[in-house]
Parts: C-alpha cells; sequence; structure tokens
C-alpha cells in the first residue's frame, strides 16, 4: 500500500477504488458485468490507439531512415495522418468478389483481428493493467497468436484470385517454420524463469532481467525471438505473403475497405505484440530499473509509472524492428527456410540444452552473485 | 474475476469491433456496381481458369517436420517449467528426447530434404 | 608508327570483306552485293537462311550477332532488311537483303533457328508489315491485339479509326500460336501450337505490375513457385512511332527519341542525330561533341542509379530505392539547369545541341562526382554485400555468352555474360575514342554480375566525365544546318551505346524530307526476349528480380 | 460551404487555377439543399479522405518515372500522406494515370478502374494521358485517356515535373473538400 | 568439418554483412534530409529558368507583341499543338497585312520539344517555368496565348527587343534567317 502512495500516477489506485465504490452499492453480477464491459471498452480503445500511433510512427520513421519527412502536412509533424486513414478507410466501400469463397472471405479478418486481440488481452501493461493472466501465459501467447496465420491462409485462399494464393501458400511455409523457432526461444525462458505465467516472470525479474539473467543463452533467445517474431508478422524482410513487388498485394489483393484496414491495423498490432512479448519476457516487462540494496535510485526510479517502462522498452525493440525492416532486402521463400530450418532451429535446440545446464549448475547471474542481482 | 470469463471478454471485444467496424463501413460507404468490378484482379487480364487447382507447395516436407516438432513442443513446455525441481534427472531424461529429435533433424538434413525442390 | 598500324589494320579489314564477298558469292552466286553505307548483299528470299547461316559458321569471322530486323515496304516488294555483325568485333557489318513481291500473302523463310533474336523481330514485322515467316514455331502478332485491320507500316494502310475501333471490352486471352512450318516434303503446313499445356497454373504478371517496369505482361505458367514457362506479351504501350516518323521532318523526329528509351534519353537522341548528320555530311562543332558526350555519360549514370534503385526495390529493399532515386535527382537537377528538362531534356539537335551549358555547370558536375564517389562506397556496404541479396542474385538468372550472342542481348547484360559488346569501344562515336575508360566485363552471367557492372559503369562514366568537363573547347555548340533537312537517296545506319545495350538507327531515305522508313533498334526487346530462356526453373521472386537486373523500358521495345 | 473555407496549406486559394469548377459545383450542391448538420459531419470525412489518398500508379511511361522521383526522398509525396501506394486497386483512392494509353491497354485500364473500390478519383498525369500528347496522330494512340474513364483533374507536362504533380493533387484534395459524402452513394 | 566451418563462417559473414548494412541506414537516420516541402517553400523554391512549362507570348507595357503570324511555329510543332489564325487587314497606307488574330496553344499536348521557339523568326514566343497548372477542365488547357486587344509591335521597337531572349545562353540552332526565306514553300508538317 505504502507503494502505491509513492507512485501516484499507478492505474492501481483506480482500479482498487473503482471496484470497491462498485462493490458497496451493486450486486456480484452487475459488478462484474461493468467491470467487463469496461475492460473491453479500454481494450479496444488500447488497440486502436496503438495501431494508430504505430503507424504514424512507422510511416514517420521511415521516412527519416530513407532520408525524407513523412507526413507532415496533416496537424502538427503530420500527426493525424493516421486518423485521416482510419476516417478513410472505415468509409470506402466493400467489394464484393464474384467466384470466392464468401463465408471463409469474410470470416478471415476476423481471424486476424481477434487472435490479436487475445494475445493483446495477455499483454500485462503494467501493474494492474493485465487482462488476462493464465498460469499458462507463455503457451496461451504462442498458441493464440499464430491463429493470425489462419487469417492470412484463409484470406489467400478464399479470394479466388491466384496472387493471393500463392501468398497464402507462403503463409504457410513461414508459419510451420517461424512458429517453432519463436515457441523454442520463450520456452529456453520458461525453463530460467521457471513459470509460464506473466506476472510471476516479471517478478521474478526485479533485479536481474531475464536477458541479463541467463547471459549467453538469453541472449540467443532473444535474438532468435526477435528474428521469428518478426516472421511470424509477415513483415520487413519475411514479407513474403505480401510481396509487394512481386504478387501486387498478396494474400489482401481481393480485400478493400475496412477488410483490408483490419489487416493492415493487425499487421502493425502484432509488431507491437511480438516487441511486448519480448520486453515481457526478456526485459523485464513493466518493471523499472532497480539495483538491489540502492534504496533511493529505486524509489526514484518507481516514481516513473510502470506503464511508462512498459511502453519505453517496447517502443526501443518497435525501432529494432523498423530498422531491420527498412535496411534489408526481402528473402525468398527457400533462403526464409533455410534460415530457420538451418540455422535458427538448431542453434535454438542446442541453446535449450545450455540454458538447462546453466540452470542446474548455478551459473545464471542470480545464483552466480545473488548479493548484486 | 475468473480467467475464462476475461477471456470471453477479449475474444467478444475482437469480435465486436470487426462487426461494428464493418457495419459502419457498409451502412456509409458509397456503392457502384459494374460488371467487371467482382472480377478478380490479375493486373488488369481476365484471369485464366479458376486459382484453386492443384497447386505444388514445396515445402510439405517441412511441414512434416513442424508437426514433429511442434509435438516435441508440446511436451518440452511443461518440462520446462519445472526443470529446475527436476534436477539433473530431468535434463538426462528430456536430453534422450531432444538428441533423437535433433538426430532426425540432421538425418533430413544429410538427406537433402531441408532444400527446397 | 601509330599511321601504319592504322593502315595496316584498314588493310586488314579489305581483305577479310573481300573474304567474305567471295564466300557469298560461292554460296548463293545470284547475291548482288552493293558497296554502300554497309556492304549490302540482297538474295532472293529462299536462298536468305542459307546464306545467313553459312556466314555465322564462317569460322574465320563469324557473322552471328544479329543486330536488327528491319521489315520495309519497298512499294511493290515487301522485303526485310537483316543487319549482321560479328560478335567479336563489332565494328564488322553487314546488310542483308530479302523481300517478296506476293503483297496478298507475303511469305518469307524465318531464321529463328539460327539468331533467337529473330523470333520477336519477325512477329513484329508480321505485325506491322504482315509478312508471315515459314518456320517461325510462334507467328502471332507481337504488338497489336491479333483482330487489328491492316498493317499499320505499309504505305497503303487504311488509318480509318473506323475499322479499328476503340473496344473496352476484356476479351480473354488465347493461348494458340499459328505458324506455318515446312515439312521434309518442302510443302507448307499451317497449322497451331498450344503455349500452354492443358492444366497449367497460368498468372499473369503484367502489364499493371509494380515491377515489370512498365507495361510488360509475361504470362507465366508456374509449377508452385517455380516459373515453367513465360510468355512474353507486348504491345500495350505501342505508340506506332516508327510510323508517325514517316510524315515528319527530322527534326521533328528527334523529340519521339527521347520518349523511346526515356531513361537514355539523350542517348538516343545522340542516335538519330548521329544518322542524320552522317547522310546529310554536317559536321559538328568540338565543343558541341564534348557536351554530347558528358551529357551521355551523364544520362547513363542517372539510368544506371534507376536501374539500381529498381533492381533493389523488385528485391524488397525500399531503402535502397529511395537512395538511388535520391543521388539521381542531383543529375536531374543538372539536366533541367542545362536543357530545361527533367527526363525529356531535348538537348540534342542535327549538328550540335540546342543548349549550350550554363555558367556553374563544371562546378556542379565536379562537385556531383565527388558525391557519387562516395555514394558508391555506400551502396557497397548497404547492398551489394548483403547476404539476402547476395543469394538472391548470385547464380540466379544465369546467361552464358552464347546465349547473350543469340539473342543479341548488349549492353551491361550482355557484359555480364562475358561479352565485349561496348560499341563505345568498338565503334567509337562523339569523343570515345580520345578518352580513357574500361569496358566492364564480367564471365558469370548471373544477376549479380549484371548489378555490379552497373555500379562499375557508373564509375567509369565519372572517369570520362573527368576527362572531359575541364576541356570544354569555346565555339559553337551547332553547326550551321539548312532549316530543312533533306537527305540524300540512300540506307543510313547508326549505333550508339544507350544505358541497355546498342541502339541502332536505320534510315532509308528517298530524297524527301520525311524519311522513307525509319527503324529503331531497342536494345530492351533483346533483353525481354532472353527473359523466358532465363527465367525458366527459377522461383517467382527470382523472376522478378532478374527482370531487376536486366532492367528493361517497356516503350523502347513497344516503340 | 463556401469555396473561401476550402484550405490548402501553403497556397492560398485564389492563387489556384480553375476555382470556377469548385464554384459551380458547390453552387450545384447548395441548390439541392444541404443539411447543415450532415455538412459538418461531411467536412471532417472529406477531411480524412482528403488527406488519405492513397494511389495506385497506372504508370505506363515518362511520367511513372518522374512519379517514382516524386516519391523518392527529394520531393517527398509522403509528406501528403500518399505514399502509400496500393498495387490492387480493391485498396486505392486514386488512380495516377501516367504515361500514353493505347488501344491495347484501354480494356485493361478500364478493367482496373471498374475493379476500384469507391469513392474513386482519376488524375491524368502528362500530356499523353491527357490527349496522347506527341502521339495523338498515331493510329494505336487513344487520344485521351478521358475517352475510357472519367477524369477528376489533368496535370499537364511532358512530363509534369514533380511540383506540378503536387500541384494536381492538391487540386484533387480541394475537390474531394467541397464534395457531398453522405447521402450521395452513387457517385 | 569443413563444411562445418563453411557453416559458421557463413552465418558469421552473414550477420556481420546485414549489421553492416544497419550501420548505413543508422547513419542515414542522422543526416539532413534532403527534402524539399514544396507548396510551404513555393515563395524560395528555384526553377531553373531554361525549364520549359508553359509558353508565352511576351507583351509590353504598351500590351504590344512581335508575332507576325507567319504560322512557322504552327508548321514546325510536331503535334499540332499551335494554331494560329490571322486576319487580312488594310494598313493606313493601303497596303494588305496579315496580323495575328489568335495565337492558340494546348497545353495539354505539348510536348516541350523547344521547336516552336527556336524557329520563330520574330522571337514572339517563348517558355516560362511556371509549373502550377493543374485543371479540372481540359478545356481550361487550351490557351489563347496573345492577349485581348493586342497588337504587333511596329518594326524600329525590335531594334531593341524589350524582352530578353527566354534561355540566356541558349543560342538559336536554326538560321532565322534561312527560315523566312524557304517559308513559303513549306507545306504543313503533319
Amino acid at each position: 500500500m505504502i507503494l502505491n502512495y509513492s507512485q501516484p500516477l499507478e492505474v492501481t489506485n483506480l482500479t482498487s477504488w473503482l471496484d470497491s465504490t462498485l462493490r458497496g452499492s451493486l450486486s456480484e453480477f452487475w459488478v462484474l458485468l461493468i467491470e467487463f464491459v469496461i475492460v473491453g471498452a479500454l481494450l479496444l480503445a488500447a488497440y486502436a490507439v496503438i495501431a494508430l500511433i504505430l503507424i504514424y510512427a512507422e510511416r514517420k520513421i521511415t521516412a527519416f531512415f530513407q532520408a525524407r519527412f513523412g507526413p507532415n502536412r496533416v496537424g502538427k509533424w503530420g500527426l493525424l495522418q493516421s486518423v485521416a486513414d482510419m476516417i478513410k478507410i472505415l468509409l470506402k466501400e466493400i467489394v464484393k468478389i464474384n467466384r470466392s469463397d464468401r463465408f471463409l472471405f469474410f470470416a478471415a479478418p476476423f481471424f486476424m483481428i481477434v487472435a490479436s486481440m487475445l494475445t493483446f488481452g495477455a499483454i500485462p501493461f503494467g501493474k494492474a493493467l493485465h487482462a488476462i493472466d493464465f498460469n499458462i501465459g507463455v503457451l496461451y501467447v504462442t498458441a493464440v497468436s499464430s491463429l493470425g496465420i489462419i487469417g492470412v491462409l484463409l484470406a489467400g485462399w478464399s479470394s479466388n484470385n491466384k496472387y493471393s494464393m500463392i501468398g497464402a501458400m507462403r503463409s504457410g511455409a513461414q508459419f510451420v517454420s517461424y512458429e517453432l523457432s519463436a515457441g523454442f526461444a520463450l520456452m529456453t525462458i520458461v525453463v530460467l524463469a521457471g513459470t509460464m505465467q506473466f506476472s510471476t516472470m516479471i517478478e521474478g525479474q526485479r533485479y536481474c532481467w531475464n536477458i541479463f539473467n541467463g547471459h549467453i543463452s538469453s541472449m540467443i533467445a532473444f535474438v532468435i525471438y526477435l528474428i521469428s517474431g518478426h516472421a511470424e508478422t509477415n513483415r520487413g524482410p519475411f514479407d513474403l505473403p505480401e510481396a509487394e513487388s512481386e504478387l501486387t498485394a498478396g494474400y489482401h489483393t481481393e480485400y478493400s475497405g475496412l477488410q483490408f484496414g483490419f489487416y493492415y491495423l493487425a499487421e502493425y498490432l502484432n509488431m507491437f505484440i511480438i516487441a511486448s512479448i519480448a520486453t515481457t519476457v526478456f526485459l523485464g516487462g513493466y518493471l523499472p530499473i532497480q539495483v538491489k540494496g540502492w534504496v533511493d535510485f529505486n524509489g526514484i526510479m518507481d516514481y516513473i509509472p510502470s506503464y511508462v517502462w512498459f511502453f519505453g522498452k517496447t517502443a526501443v525493440l518497435i525501432f529494432l524492428s523498423l530498422w531491420v525492416r527498412w535496411s534489408f532486402p526481402r528473402l525468398r521463400i527457400d533462403q526464409l527456410l533455410n534460415l530457420e530450418w538451418k540455422y535458427l532451429l538448431p542453434i535454438n535446440l542446442v541453446n535449450i540444452v545450455l540454458m538447462v545446464i546453466l540452470v542446474l549448475t548455478g551459473l545464471t547471474l542470480t545464483d552466480l552473485l545473488p548479493g548484486i542481482f | 474475476m475468473s480467467s475464462l470469463s476475461l477471456f470471453l471478454t477479449v475474444f467478444l471485444t475482437g469480435i465486436i469491433l470487426v462487426v461494428a467496424g464493418l457495419g459502419i463501413a457498409i451502412l456509409l460507404a458509397p456503392q457502384s456496381f459494374n460488371l467487371q468490378k467482382g472480377e478478380p484482379y490479375e493486373c488488369g487480364i481476365p484471369t485464366h481458369g479458376t486459382s484453386w487447382m492443384q497447386f505444388k507447395a514445396g515445402y510439405y516436407l517441412y511441414a512434416i517436420l513442424y508437426l514433429m516438432f511442434d509435438v516435441e513442443a508440446i511436451f518440452l513446455f511443461p518440462w520446462a517449467t519445472i526443470v529446475r525441481s527436476l534436477g539433473v534427472q530431468g535434463l538426462y531424461s528430456i536430453m534422450f528426447f531432444i538428441v533423437i529429435l535433433g538426430l532426425g533433424l540432421a538425418y533430413a538434413w544429410k538427406k537433402g530434404v531441408l532444400k527446397w525442390s | 608508327m601509330r599511321i601504319d598500324q592504322r593502315n595496316k589494320k584498314t588493310f586488314d579489314i579489305y581483305n577479310i570483306m573481300e573474304n567474305i564477298k567471295k564466300l557469298i558469292l560461292n554460296t548463293v552466286p545470284t547475291a548482288v552485293i552493293e558497296e554502300k553505307q554497309k556492304l549490302t548483299v540482297t538474295v532472293t528470299f529462299d536462298k536468305l537462311h542459307l546464306l545467313a547461316k553459312t556466314l555465322k559458321e564462317n569460322a574465320a569471322l563469324p557473322f552471328d550477332f544479329l543486330v536488327k530486323l528491319i521489315g520495309v515496304d519497298r512499294g511493290e516488294e515487301l522485303g526485310v532488311n537483316y543487319l549482321l555483325c560479328s560478335s567479336t568485333d563489332l565494328s564488322k557489318e553487314l546488310v542483308l537483303k530479302t523481300g517478296t513481291t506476293d503483297r496478298e500473302n507475303p511469305l518469307l523463310y524465318s531464321i529463328t533457328d539460327l539468331f533467337e533474336t529473330a523470333q520477336y523481330n519477325e512477329r513484329e514485322v508480321f505485325a506491322l508489315l504482315g509478312i508471315r515467316f515459314i518456320n517461325n514455331p510462334d507467328m502471332r502478332k507481337f504488338f497489336l491485339n491479333a483482330d487489328w485491320v491492316g498493317y499499320p507500316l505499309r504505305k497503303d494502310y487504311d488509318a480509318n479509326p473506323e475499322l479499328n475501333p476503340l473496344s473496352l471490352e476484356s476479351v480473354d486471352m488465347i493461348d494458340i500460336a499459328p505458324r506455318i512450318t515446312e515439312n521434309e516434303k518442302g510443302e507448307l503446313v499451317e497449322d497451331t501450337v498450344n503455349i500452354f499445356g492443358e492444366d497449367d497454373y497460368i498468372i499473369n504478371i503484367g502489364p499493371q505490375h509494380p515491377s515489370t517496369h512498365g507495361v510488360m505482361h509475361f504470362r507465366t505458367a508456374l509449377d508452385g513457385e517455380i516459373v515453367k514457362k513465360i510468355d512474353v506479351h507486348s504491345g500495350y504501350i505501342h505508340r506506332g512511332i516508327e510510323k508517325l516518323s514517316e510524315s515528319l521532318t527530322y527534326p521533328q523526329i528527334l523529340h519521339f527519341t527521347d520518349r523511346l528509351d526515356y531513361l537514355s534519353a539523350n542517348i538516343n537522341r545522340h542516335g538519330l542525330c548521329m544518322a542524320v548528320e552522317k547522310a546529310a555530311e554536317i559536321e559538328v562543332p568540338e565543343r558541341a561533341q564534348y557536351i554530347r558526350t558528358i551529357m551521355d555519360e551523364l544520362n547513363r549514370i542517372d539510368s544506371h542509379l534507376l536501374a539500381w534503385a529498381c533492381q533493389t526495390n523488385d528485391l524488397g529493399a525500399t531503402t535502397a530505392f529511395i537512395y538511388g532515386m535520391r543521388e539521381r535527382e542531383i543529375i536531374l537537377d543538372i539536366f533541367e539547369k542545362t536543357c530545361g528538362g527533367r527526363l525529356i531534356i531535348n538537348q540534342n539537335v542535327v549538328g550540335g545541341v540546342m543548349f549550350d551549358i550554363y555558367n556553374e555547370f563544371q562546378k556542379d558536375v565536379k562537385s556531383f562526382i565527388i558525391y557519387m564517389r562516395d555514394k558508391l562506397k555506400e551502396y557497397d556496404r548497404f547492398f551489394s554485400h548483403n547476404v539476402i541479396a547476395l543469394g538472391r542474385m548470385v547464380t540466379i538468372g544465369v546467361l552464358s555468352k552464347e546465349d547473350a550472342i543469340n539473342y543479341a542481348v548488349t549492353g551491361p547484360a550482355g557484359r555480364g555474360s562475358g561479352w565485349s559488346c561496348d560499341i563505345r569501344k568498338h565503334i567509337p562515336y562523339a569523343l570515345y575514342d580520345k578518352v580513357d575508360f574500361k569496358e566492364i566485363i564480367r564471365t558469370e552471367g548471373d544477376s549479380y554480375a549484371r548489378y555490379l557492372n552497373r555500379l562499375d559503369e557508373i564509375e567509369e562514366s565519372l572517369h570520362i566525365i573527368e576527362q572531359l568537363i575541364d576541356n570544354v573547347p569555346e565555339g559553337d555548340i551547332c553547326a550551321k544546318v539548312k532549316p530543312i533537312i533533306r537527305l540524300p537517296e540512300g540506307e543510313y545506319y547508326s549505333r550508339v551505346e544507350a544505358c541497355r545495350g546498342e541502339f541502332g538507327v536505320f534510315i532509308e531515305s528517298r530524297g524527301d524530307k520525311f524519311p522513307y522508313r525509319l527503324k529503331f533498334r531497342s536494345p530492351s526487346m533483346a533483353l525481354v526476349s532472353a527473359m523466358p530462356l532465363i527465367c525458366q526453373n527459377e522461383k517467382v521472386s527470382d523472376f522478378i528480380g532478374i527482370g531487376g537486373s536486366m532492367d528493361y523500358v517497356i516503350p523502347d521495345i513497344d516503340r | 460551404m463556401e469555396l473561401k473555407n476550402v484550405n490548402i496549406k501553403g497556397i492560398p486559394t485564389a492563387e489556384f487555377n480553375d476555382n470556377e469548377y469548385l464554384e459551380n459545383y458547390i453552387k450545384e450542391l447548395e441548390a439541392n439543399g444541404v443539411n447543415v448538420v450532415l455538412s459538418k459531419i461531411d467536412e471532417l470525412i472529406n477531411w480524412g479522405r482528403s488527406n488519405s489518398v492513397w494511389p495506385l500508379i497506372y504508370a505506363t511511361s515518362c511520367c511513372g518515372i518522374e512519379f517514382m522521383a516524386t516519391a523518392a526522398a527529394h520531393h517527398d509525396i509522403a509528406r501528403f500522406g500518399m505514399e502509400v501506394t496500393r498495387n490492387s486497386p480493391r485498396q486505392a483512392d486514386l488512380m495516377i494515370v501516367a504515361g500514353t494509353m493505347v488501344h491495347k491497354m484501354a480494356p485493361l485500364i478500364k478493367r482496373v478502374y471498374d475493379q476500384m473500390a469507391e469513392p474513386k478519383y482519376v488524375v491524368a498525369m502528362g500530356a499523353c494521358a491527357i490527349s496522347g500528347g506527341p502521339f495523338i496522330n498515331s493510329y494505336h494512340v487513344v487520344p485521351g485517356v478521358d475517352q475510357i474513364i472519367p477524369v477528376d483533374v489533368y496535370i499537364p507536362g511532358c512530363p509534369p515535373r514533380p511540383e506540378s504533380l503536387f500541384y494536381g493533387l492538391m487540386q484533387l484534395q480541394r475537390k474531394i473538400k467541397v464534395e457531398q459524402f453522405l447521402g450521395n452513394k452513387q457517385r | 568439418m569443413r563444411s562445418i566451418a563453411k557453416y559458421f563462417s557463413g552465418l558469421f559473414i552473414g550477420i556481420s554483412s546485414l549489421l553492416k548494412g544497419m550501420s548505413v541506414t543508422w547513419r542515414e537516420l542522422w543526416t539532413k534530409k534532403v527534402t524539399q516541402q514544396y507548396p510551404e517553400n513555393r515563395d524560395t523554391l528555384v526553377i531553373s529558368d531554361r525549364f520549359r512549362c508553359e509558353l508565352v507570348m511576351p507583351h509590353d507595357e504598351n500590351n504590344e507583341h512581335a508575332c507576325t503570324a507567319c504560322g512557322i511555329c504552327q508548321m514546325n510543332c510536331p503535334n499540332g499543338t499551335i494554331v494560329v489564325t490571322s486576319q487580312m487587314i488594310e494598313t493606313e497606307d493601303g497596303k494588305k497585312k496579315k496580323i495575328l488574330d489568335t495565337h492558340q496553344w494546348d497545353l495539354g499536348m505539348c510536348t516541350f520539344c523547344n521547336l516552336c521557339v527556336i524557329t520563330c523568326p520574330s522571337d514572339a514566343i517563348k517558355f516560362e517555368n511556371t509549373y502550377e497548372n493543374a485543371v479540372f477542365t481540359r478545356s481550361k488547357l487550351v490557351q489563347k496565348i496573345n492577349h485581348e486587344g493586342s497588337k504587333l509591335r511596329e518594326k524600329k521597337k525590335e531594334v531593341k527587343p524589350v524582352e530578353a531572349k527566354p534561355v540566356v545562353e541558349a543560342k538559336p540552332v536554326v538560321e532565322k534567317k534561312a527560315v523566312e526565306e524557304v517559308k513559303p514553300e513549306e507545306p504543313k508538317a503533319e
């Protein structure tokens, strides 16, 4: 409780106050219902706002990488650019495609959005800003995020368009590959942390983030996770299903208006999700930088709200992802599979064993230097 | 608040987002009709046949390998959570498992399965 | 010493050409040999194939490079001129002429089995003049739709728009090609071939596609990700420049050349100006030659930069694309200040150049050279050794030297296959015999060789400009030219090294101020004709990447 | 709504060409009686639409290269929020016809235009697209793309320099801004 | 063993090449941007004087131009962009004289090849670099470039031309005198 007062900007205060007031006047059922609605509304808002910010940020950062300015005519520094885009895309005609598989064509965006939303809900944005906290959190995230690929596959298949079809087939190849690496990389950290629940995992990193705790092994896992996560989002050098210069627009060639908008949205959200899972698992999530024994320093760090820490770390990873994306040419399908099966997967397998050895022989930093970490 | 009901909340939120968005779009967006609009886009040329033809996916062997490893991953996750408490015993028992799979991958590699054809 | 050598060389050429004459007369005793601007041999149509074959297989000096194939309506006769030259020495040229007087159903023998590059050229001649070629495996019209009425390049073509009304209706593509073959008994058989198999997975790449570099249409049969067969369709920007030119004066025609291959606008224009100047015997002032050469090389850098940018973009690296375009903008600025145009610069005119260089030209160009050298190093770090890029270029789309000659692939692509085919070295024009530069040749023949060739050629061009920029002499920028240029009767050829390879101009004049027949040899046509060969069994992504490395410009092909 | 309220950053309304066209357009709308509330919402929607015009480049020749220069760093079409070039007509708002249209191409451009999702606009870039340009007398050239599809803005030049293209695109933004969106299902 | 060494060296060379590429983009991130912001920089934007965007007929303060309505520009135009209409009037001293009625020029068709300007015997027309020409209606592009009520400048004024040559350093390629001589026999080129 004392901690809470020292952090006036945390939302924990707000939620506990809200909960107690509601419980004071309403029955259990209504309290839950209202709280669920609030959770849903907040998620929805966060989802949309984050996507808009990301779209703006990507366009701006891309521009800076490419020696230009990017959007700067709508609002100050072009800040409202993605709002304009949203209005436009919301009011664009949705074209009905002949000879497509109507049901799947319609359902594919649902998969895309729902999958990213479910993963999004499991992300701990800050203290008490955490909707779903399963005890099998890591496994859940791996499972649910892979649903998004089904959206891509279905979209490509149902459009009855050859570009889309090739795009879908490529996304299949990509899916069977990078799903594994991402899972194994997370598993390496599960070995280290000994839990799959995000909240426990974060608490365990209070003085030593996992990426430092497991040093070599963690670093390797971190890089592999970033690569394969990047690949899973169909972005950057891994945008084969979309492949603008080859397949015109890839799997979403036939999607127009908001249906396309959902793909556009989900692409950015997935990028955010990958970055935030990496933050949570490797970089201590929403925890501030803390050093054992430095009470004053820790106190100051605590003053910065937890969600600021979380978004800060995530932003760094997103920047990294953009940097990679705008530096490299696209991989070819066999290069993509080679990278996974000849490099990432074998390294990953060795890495897990290495991590187990580190953990069992007490070579992790927390075991080696318990006084400092 | 149980996890399951929260899960459902999030799930419904996703559905609502899509449904509401599409609803607004369908209600407000202008529409036009012409004969060519619904045809597949293929660089402006009428497409040849249907695209649902037999399609050679060159990566089916990868898919089989993927199945193998994905099943392994399911076994490994529970093990990974309690590896500390299992101790060296746990490492030995699962090493056997990993090594066999690793050998499988090495064999496939050697056989040239990991070469796109 | 030097003079002696030159004399010896001319003597050798004389000797060799005498031998060739003997060879021709031995093979076809009825051949008529004329000494015009080029050695011209006229034969009847049934002897042409034999003669071409003999010339190609002549071991001492094989005439194995079909530069261009020109269909001409000679009035009574519909004829074809073949400009052949030797791949070992491009300055040894020979024109074969043949024709048929049957205007209703003109038939000639195809030489596609000897020169692969002839296939598309013969189809073009069929579309524009109506001559069908026996033994050509695919006798569809190349530029025009199959139902086009009339043959535009014939002098009696009826241009009434009602015959060929504008149709907006999409029609399905028909993949059946008619052909005429001669069987063993010497009978002509007309039949059709199916281009694709029954259940091929056919996908259209182009015309409205981000990376076909314009409106090329590749009808591609896929086997999964692998390209099985490509069928090239063209004519989506066929503007009939050659027909239009027949009713325009020479200065007026000049503005078309800029719009052929708009990326080597200045060089194309240089080519046509040279042809006219040669025919009208106009001496170009020294200063104009300097300006022309410098502008040509700037144009080459501009084009290669764009080619580099587009190739990287085709491989998926958008940032590299933007960098390339950024450097290009400086050249465009120089163009703009000199000629008042960015892309279409209208600089060369018959007799010299239209605009003199501006005061700060030298300063601007020199600072650009320094800047560009620095950027070339950056490109090298950024893209040339990138492991992904290497995987997508090395050993991809290999074009052997024999194929390069057979398909007449010139320019950086031909030189990437180990074929020395730089016109600037073989038949120097303007100031290229006075400057020192290397012909960049690589033997690998893959996408990467073509890629590196372009970057190296930028460096060579910078080197050429460096030698010229400080020595631009004072004087006129344009010779005195009669306001109405009439070329004496005859056939005139000129060849220049454009950014994509050899650009050729053929003018047949009948003493009028309009050309009787004007034909451009487009380097891009040869590049595209080689695409089905080198893309076979490559993946779709590589097909796009190879297209980027070949760097064709479609309006150049379609004309 | 009045024309003087249609602002484009950087250029005063009075300095634009062809203001009469927009004035006539507004007059026509007012004659139909426009709801005040709806027109306010319309203004917001049109603000969004005009600032997020995603082009499909129907580039056939030289003008396409000039568009590429426009998209590159020195001119940067991204400043207008238009760098999101869509290669699929389903997702594009604007078709920039850059280059000559010939008979063989005419059915294709019509088809691609037909497949675009509403609301859609067409810009004719360069002399060839406007009128056939240098090749107007040719047997195979369509004299102007407006013979095939309706054109909203004509940008003359051969090819137009990037600033000219920007100017044309701003003209299009102005046109979008005065349009009535709600209650106008068929364009 | 060699294949294993190759495997690892390949891995490291690959990674280092990727990092090198990223270092280039990183440096570009901080370099000065080359973008010029067009509508905002309208006042400072310099377009080369020689840039050809619009054909104009310079008129002096008395609303006089130098066009003699000879029609050479129309003849030289490759695609018929220029249409010169003239009328015959009688001057005070009773001579018949051809004067310019309209000089119509189609901006939407012009290819800016500069032939009209360099062949004009009286320097009556020139290209200007005004690039803001986009319109909504096609017919607006067909312009009459001589002003309303303008007339031909008197000969004696021509000794000192009011207007400078369109392009300062550019020299006319075709001798103007020669053009005038051959003028009568020139048929219309189409």
